[in-house]
């Protein structure tokens, strides 16, 4: 296979593969614990390793940072990305869309789940007043947005989006150490099933460490990360719901 | 030297409408008691450990008391009692009842004067051993000399209270002044404090004694190594504000989060049982030299820290006048403010400077606690490096009394080795560059960072006026603090708080009340 | 606003040694011609390209004349005879010479009329273009606004051009408003300008005038792309300054690193050499409407930024006292300075913030040319991106003309296309961040900063007087300037300066002498 | 082989194999192109991939910061150093040194080779003021230091050192762009071995980018890089001149 096409990381000359890395290891700041680092790049793959940088970090901590050429390409034939694919509308136009095409108020129950209290994302994309310049759900027409806030236990958040009769979950994880977030929206989703509210309701979920894949691979409709606008949100509920009726 | 021209008058106004919202609540004070604050009692009796599920030994004999509906007068009497009647300690009372061994509302009372004796003797007791914790610190800053201004304040936050050793006697051997152990996520709604060495937490360690002990230990270590006092701190908020008061008086812990409000606002707890809680675990701090730390940054962590300057003076001026309620000394208020201002504003270092002056003037004998930016931290390492730096430039430049320091991975983790190191990095330089900048330079008259400062010191009393008016109460249930409504019956542990009934006894809430003069 | 209050009897008193010293070269403008001035004025007339080897043809031109012992006259006369007597173009004349087929000593002689006509329409065609160009420029400027204060600019340097076109699109489409192709290495000592667009350089790429046009039409581009103007420079420096002088002005080069004394001092250039050549390339920038920028920034990377400091000084006064003389306006004088104090040096920031304020008073209508941290650069990209970001922020603070932005990997390689585009946002993130904060700050009378900013003009002001009762060149053999010694008939390049004789006719020389009022 | 005494980069957790990472691709800064940006720091081997920074760099290229998990490991037995062993003492202690080991004056004739222009560094080592509180060479007494400067032809450097009849040549690289350093000693090495001279003499040369490794891979009798002091260079040129002697 010819690397011509191949993606390659750009310095100063095409395809010339340079990185910069840093890295702490338990190694002396000498030249015993430079070599060790080198050997690491090297174990790596790297070539033409530069240790520019090295800084104790004390207690027998180094900290080294480096320049180093990778051999490594990205065939641009094998990237595939799951991304949401509905189009984004702003929000007279999905208010319009929601009246044409679906003829009632959808019903959204958002929450930060468990132990998290990150609600600074979560109210961008519900709360009237928004986030950049765009309102969030609260302001549409089309929504009845109904925003449990902080902490909120997965049954709770389930108990109120049966008494609401929703159509449309929201769960907010931020905080990602040792993967909490993944443990909190499978609970949240086994629950669901457990409940049979899996298949009522579109599920979503949303943090700066959730990829619109990692959501389907955990049993969300959709996800939604860093960056994210209430149209965003808003244009792919309005979008799959109608869909949804007009299919069931 | 950057002098704000304050104007007088507003700063009267805010204070004393500060003073006026802190000194309605002596009925809350005075009349009521909470879950926590007898645990802490039982604590400062000496009481410790916990049962295999975990409970802890002050909660069991506390949930005992309660369950009798005999905590109205306290937990320090029917403990005592129990302790005179079988002639055992305080310690093996509460294991007794740990272990379903003794029902305290089945045993003979005991003369008062016995049980007051009793109680008198165990609170001189640890109420010495705090005022020795207290002497030992000072003698350490006396030998190794004062903290430099602005202090140096890291958090460790592995989960794991071994990693955070290696963490931070890195740390402080690079520099740091002050160890903040970052406790685990929602450690604020547990009713009880976990017990012993704890290896896994979220996004932080349990705050623990035994944490406590053994992160002292390993700074006092190099406090020697590095001849300079390395302070420890923690989180007394939440729903066992005095009882890790208590813990952090016991292992001499040197600072303390410890915000009047917090809880209320930030994690939903009640506002009678925060503000009752706060009142106790600041006399503790207070007593035990610790300086308290407050969390105002919260406020622009959630809202603009433009728009929303204001309540960031206003909760300054409401913790300084509870904390003096609880006898707290100017120079141990570390009164928060926080460097969020969205790096897209131009301007933004000028505002920054506004408020970071209007502080430090408000307060003069404070050392002001200055968080870093962490909103607008984003993934891009490099950006947040030069954000921090802006950060460390005002800390320096202003005095600030401590400098929470960012760190560039602050939108992606909590912080790795080298992540702190660069921090330190940061601080150091940019401390060093602008030493002594203040001296040459002074604020244009009528200049755009005066006027600025004025206007925020006048929103803030106009508000602090306004809640003393309304009542601080009513003016959370309608949601002028940080734009939450927190009803007075609302939030998580109301039920934790009770009142006291004639009987009610406390030694330790009177014997702090004498020693300092309340 | 900051201002110093300097003395201005110092500041008088350097400024007239300066000019003193300056003003004794009269000897050597005025009689004395070189190997380049004559190869500048062949390719003035429109002359260029290279022979197979890669030897220039304004060379092997000059090169048969100075053999032939006939260019004490000029190159003009010579090849205007040669148009004359073959009635063909210069560039004919040149092509010819070069294939061998062509001996200009051997031609029948014109009449001087003749010679002085071809010669005069040859001259206004050549300084129409380059009045056009100029005009160019200034329109843009009037139609996309002038550049920022400090203009953002930064250096592409892979060797190659057309890898350096990428990068400097990429870079000014992020912000970027000047863009320098740094030379390859050693460039300085070619005594001829290589041909045509190159694509192998070691640690720059070479200035050759099909790579100012590559780049220039690149540019152009991005200009209307960005409705920005964004300029071009390149380097005037070493032993071929007033060619690339030319070669700068024909492609619309917008400005060029062009200092009187930088090639004797670090690049061991002959002293008469390069004040000859200086002399006469700044005459063609002072027309062509380019912006020269200085180099005193290598004074510091060789010596202390502390206490060498006032050699800045001196060399920008001396740098415009030369500058002058060949008719540049002052608000084309990038006079240079540079960020190079030691950070680990106490006050470094306030240190820089003296010297800054100094070059900005002294030079108040230059568009002073404020060189970044390199020295202290380390292998430590993050400690080396806060040391830009202060150095931006002084630059910012006091208003310097351009930035030459620091790159966060200076000390390991010529610059990423990452680590430019990281410059970039940290210029632009601290400009915004302190845009108006010199507003709000004043300078506390009797302030270190004060003091430190007249102490140096002092150290200049002597500084020069002694250079001037000693003569410059004295003084350089004396190793008075960077610690270098520099004998009046030492370093490379003398034997290419020779006397004019009285016939010397140079069309250029003459009209610029007139255009520039000189 | 076990993996518990293996060296590993460290973030929070022992062994947690952390690094942190930038490069740039020449991919639109999208979903497309940061699952390009996964993908080939998936191929160079990292788990657990986290792209943390997307930059646009315009003209086509994106620039990514990620943090990543590396599953190698480098065996603390397998490194091996090649450093100069020989201890450093001070001006005064290699002085006497010379005095009672050489009994004469030993010649040292140094330059910036080549293209290169960088005297900082040599300066450094040889000009009597020296270097961070470090006089250089000139200023000792058992050193006769001619310093030749920037930008000196490899041949000339050998005539003035057959000329002074040196012991020592000091070669300093400091320019490395396209390895241009490597060209340069090779050839000053090659030349040497023409002339003749390569055993006559010790070849040691410096810069930021040398090691003693390198240098002796090279063909010199050492290198040195970052941070070198005069007094590095001094003792290891008197005592391997002694050893020399007592041995030749
Ligand atoms: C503000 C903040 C806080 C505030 C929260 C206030 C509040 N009311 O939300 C306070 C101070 C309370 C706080 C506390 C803590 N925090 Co915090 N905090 C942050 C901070 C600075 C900013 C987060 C933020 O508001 N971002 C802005 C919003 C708009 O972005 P966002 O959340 O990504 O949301 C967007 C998208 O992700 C998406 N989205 C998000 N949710 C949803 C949901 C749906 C359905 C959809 C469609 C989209 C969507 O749309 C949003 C708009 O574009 C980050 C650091 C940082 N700069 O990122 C740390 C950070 C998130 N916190 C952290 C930690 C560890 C904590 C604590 C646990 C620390 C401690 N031990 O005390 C506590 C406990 C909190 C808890 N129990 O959860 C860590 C998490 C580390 C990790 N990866 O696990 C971070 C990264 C800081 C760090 N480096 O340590 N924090
Ligand atoms: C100062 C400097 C200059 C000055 C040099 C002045 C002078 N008289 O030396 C000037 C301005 C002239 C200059 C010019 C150029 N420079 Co320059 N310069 C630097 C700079 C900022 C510092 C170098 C320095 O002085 N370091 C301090 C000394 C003390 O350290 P050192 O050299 O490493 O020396 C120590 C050790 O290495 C060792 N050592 C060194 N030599 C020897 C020899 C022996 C025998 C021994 C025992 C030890 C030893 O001991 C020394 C003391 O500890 C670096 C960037 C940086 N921060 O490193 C760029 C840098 C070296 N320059 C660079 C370039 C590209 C150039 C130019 C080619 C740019 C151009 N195209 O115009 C020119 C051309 C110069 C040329 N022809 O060589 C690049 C090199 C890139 C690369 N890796 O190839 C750098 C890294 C900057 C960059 N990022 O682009 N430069
Ligand atoms: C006053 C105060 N307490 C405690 C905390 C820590 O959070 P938690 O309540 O989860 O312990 C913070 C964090 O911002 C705080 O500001
Ligand atoms: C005035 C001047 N000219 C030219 C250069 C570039 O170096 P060279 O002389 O190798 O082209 C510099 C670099 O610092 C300089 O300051």
């Amino acid at each position: 296979m010819s690397k011509k096409n191949m993606i390659r990381p750009y310095g100063d000359t095409s395809g010339d593969g340079k990185m910069q890395l840093s890295f702490c290891l338990p190694v002396p700041p000498d030249a015993w614990g430079k070599e060790a680092a080198r050997l690491l790049l090297k174990n790596i793959g790297y070539d033409e390793i530069e240790i520019c940088g090295v800084r104790d970090l004390r207690e027998g901590y180094t900290h080294f940072i480096a320049y180093a050429v990778t051999p490594a390409f990205v065939d641009p034939s094998n990237i595939k990305v799951k991304v949401v694919e509905t189009p984004v509308m702003d929000m007279e136009a999905t208010d319009a869309y929601i009246q044409d095409n679906i003829g009632r108020e959808i019903t959204v129950v958002g929450a930060c789940i468990e132990s998290d209290a990150h609600t600074v994302g979560i109210d961008a994309i519900m709360n009237m007043k928004g986030y950049n310049h765009r309102y969030g759900l609260e302001r549409y027409q089309g929504f009845n947005a109904i925003n449990l806030g902080a902490q909120v236990p997965s049954e709770e958040l389930l108990r109120r989006a049966r008494e609401a009769n929703a159509d449309v979950i929201l769960v907010s994880q931020v905080v990602t150490q040792k993967n909490i977030h993944i443990k909190n929206l499978t609970r949240l989703i086994e629950l669901a099933e457990a409940e049979q509210l899996r298949d009522k309701m579109l599920f979503i979920c949303g943090g700066p460490r959730i990829s619109h894949e990692l959501a389907i691979e955990l049993g969300y409709d959709a996800g939604f990360g860093t960056g994210t606008y209430s149209t965003d949100v808003a244009s792919y509920i309005a979008i799959t719901l109608a869909g949804r009726i007009v299919k069931g | 030297m950057l002098k704000l021209s304050l104007a007088d008058a507003a700063k009267q106004r805010a204070r004393d409408a500060a003073a006026r919202i802190a000194g309605s609540f002596a009925w809350l004070f005075d009349e009521y008691t909470s879950l926590t604050i007898e645990r802490t009692v039982l604590r400062l009796m000496g009481i410790d450990g916990a049962l295999k599920d975990g409970k802890p030994l002050p909660n069991v004999v506390v949930d005992q008391l309660r369950a009798q509906q005999a905590l109205a007068r306290g937990a320090a009497i029917p403990v005592a009692n129990a302790m005179l009647a079988k002639n055992i300690s305080a310690q093996s009372v509460a294991d007794s009842v740990g272990h379903g061994e003794l029902d305290l509302s089945e045993l003979p009372k005991a003369a008062p004067d016995e049980i007051f004796k009793i109680l008198d003797t165990l609170s001189d007791q640890m109420l010495a051993h705090i005022a020795k914790q207290r002497s030992t610190r000072e003698q350490m800053f006396a030998q190794y000399g004062p903290r430099r201004v602005p202090a140096i304040y890291v958090i460790v936050a592995t989960g794991n209270i071994y990693e955070d050793v290696v963490q931070a006697r890195a740390a402080a051997s690079e520099g740091a002044d002050i160890i903040a152990v970052i406790r685990s996520t929602a450690q604020s709604l547990l009713d009880y404090v976990p017990f012993g060495a704890t290896t896994v937490g979220f996004g932080g360690t349990y705050a623990t004694q035994e944490n406590f002990r053994i992160m002292r230990v390993a700074l006092d270590e190099i406090s020697e190594q590095e001849q300079r006092y390395i302070s420890l701190t923690n989180y007394a908020s939440g729903l066992c504000m005095p009882e890790i008061s208590a813990m952090g008086a016991i292992e001499r812990l040197d600072l303390l989060l410890n915000d009047a409000m917090y809880g209320i606002l930030f994690r939903d707890i009640n506002p009678r049982r925060t503000l009752l809680d706060q009142y106790f675990s600041r006399m503790i701090n207070a007593y035990a030299g610790i300086e308290i730390q407050t969390g105002e940054d919260n406020y622009l962590t959630t809202s603009d820290a433009v728009e929303k300057a204001y309540t960031v003076t206003a909760s300054q001026l409401l913790n300084e006048q509870f904390a003096l309620l609880s006898g707290i000394k100017p120079e141990k208020m570390g009164l928060g403010h926080a460097h969020e201002i969205d790096p897209e504003l131009p301007n933004s270092f000028s505002y920054e400077l506004a408020h970071a002056l209007l502080t430090r003037e408000l307060f003069p004998e404070a050392p002001v606690k200055y968080m870093p930016p962490t909103k607008f931290a984003s993934g891009n390492i490099f950006k947040t490096h030069l954000m921090d730096a802006m950060f460390n430039f005002i800390g320096q430049l202003t005095g600030q009394g401590v400098q929470l320091l960012g760190m560039m991975t602050e939108a992606i983790h909590t912080p790795h080795l080298a992540d702190r190191s660069l921090a330190i990095e940061n601080a150091q330089y940019i401390f060093k560059a602008v030493q002594d900048l203040d001296a040459s330079l002074s604020l244009a008259p009528d200049s755009w960072v005066n006027q600025r400062a004025n206007q925020v010191l006048n929103e803030a009393a106009e508000f602090l006026e306004g809640v003393a008016a309304e009542g601080l109460f009513a003016a959370m249930a309608r949601g002028e603090f940080a734009d939450i409504k927190r009803p007075e019956t609302g939030g998580k542990g109301l039920d934790g708080v009770f009142r006291k009934d004639e009987g009610y006894f406390n030694p330790f809430l009177n014997k702090l009340t004498k020693e300092l003069g309340l």
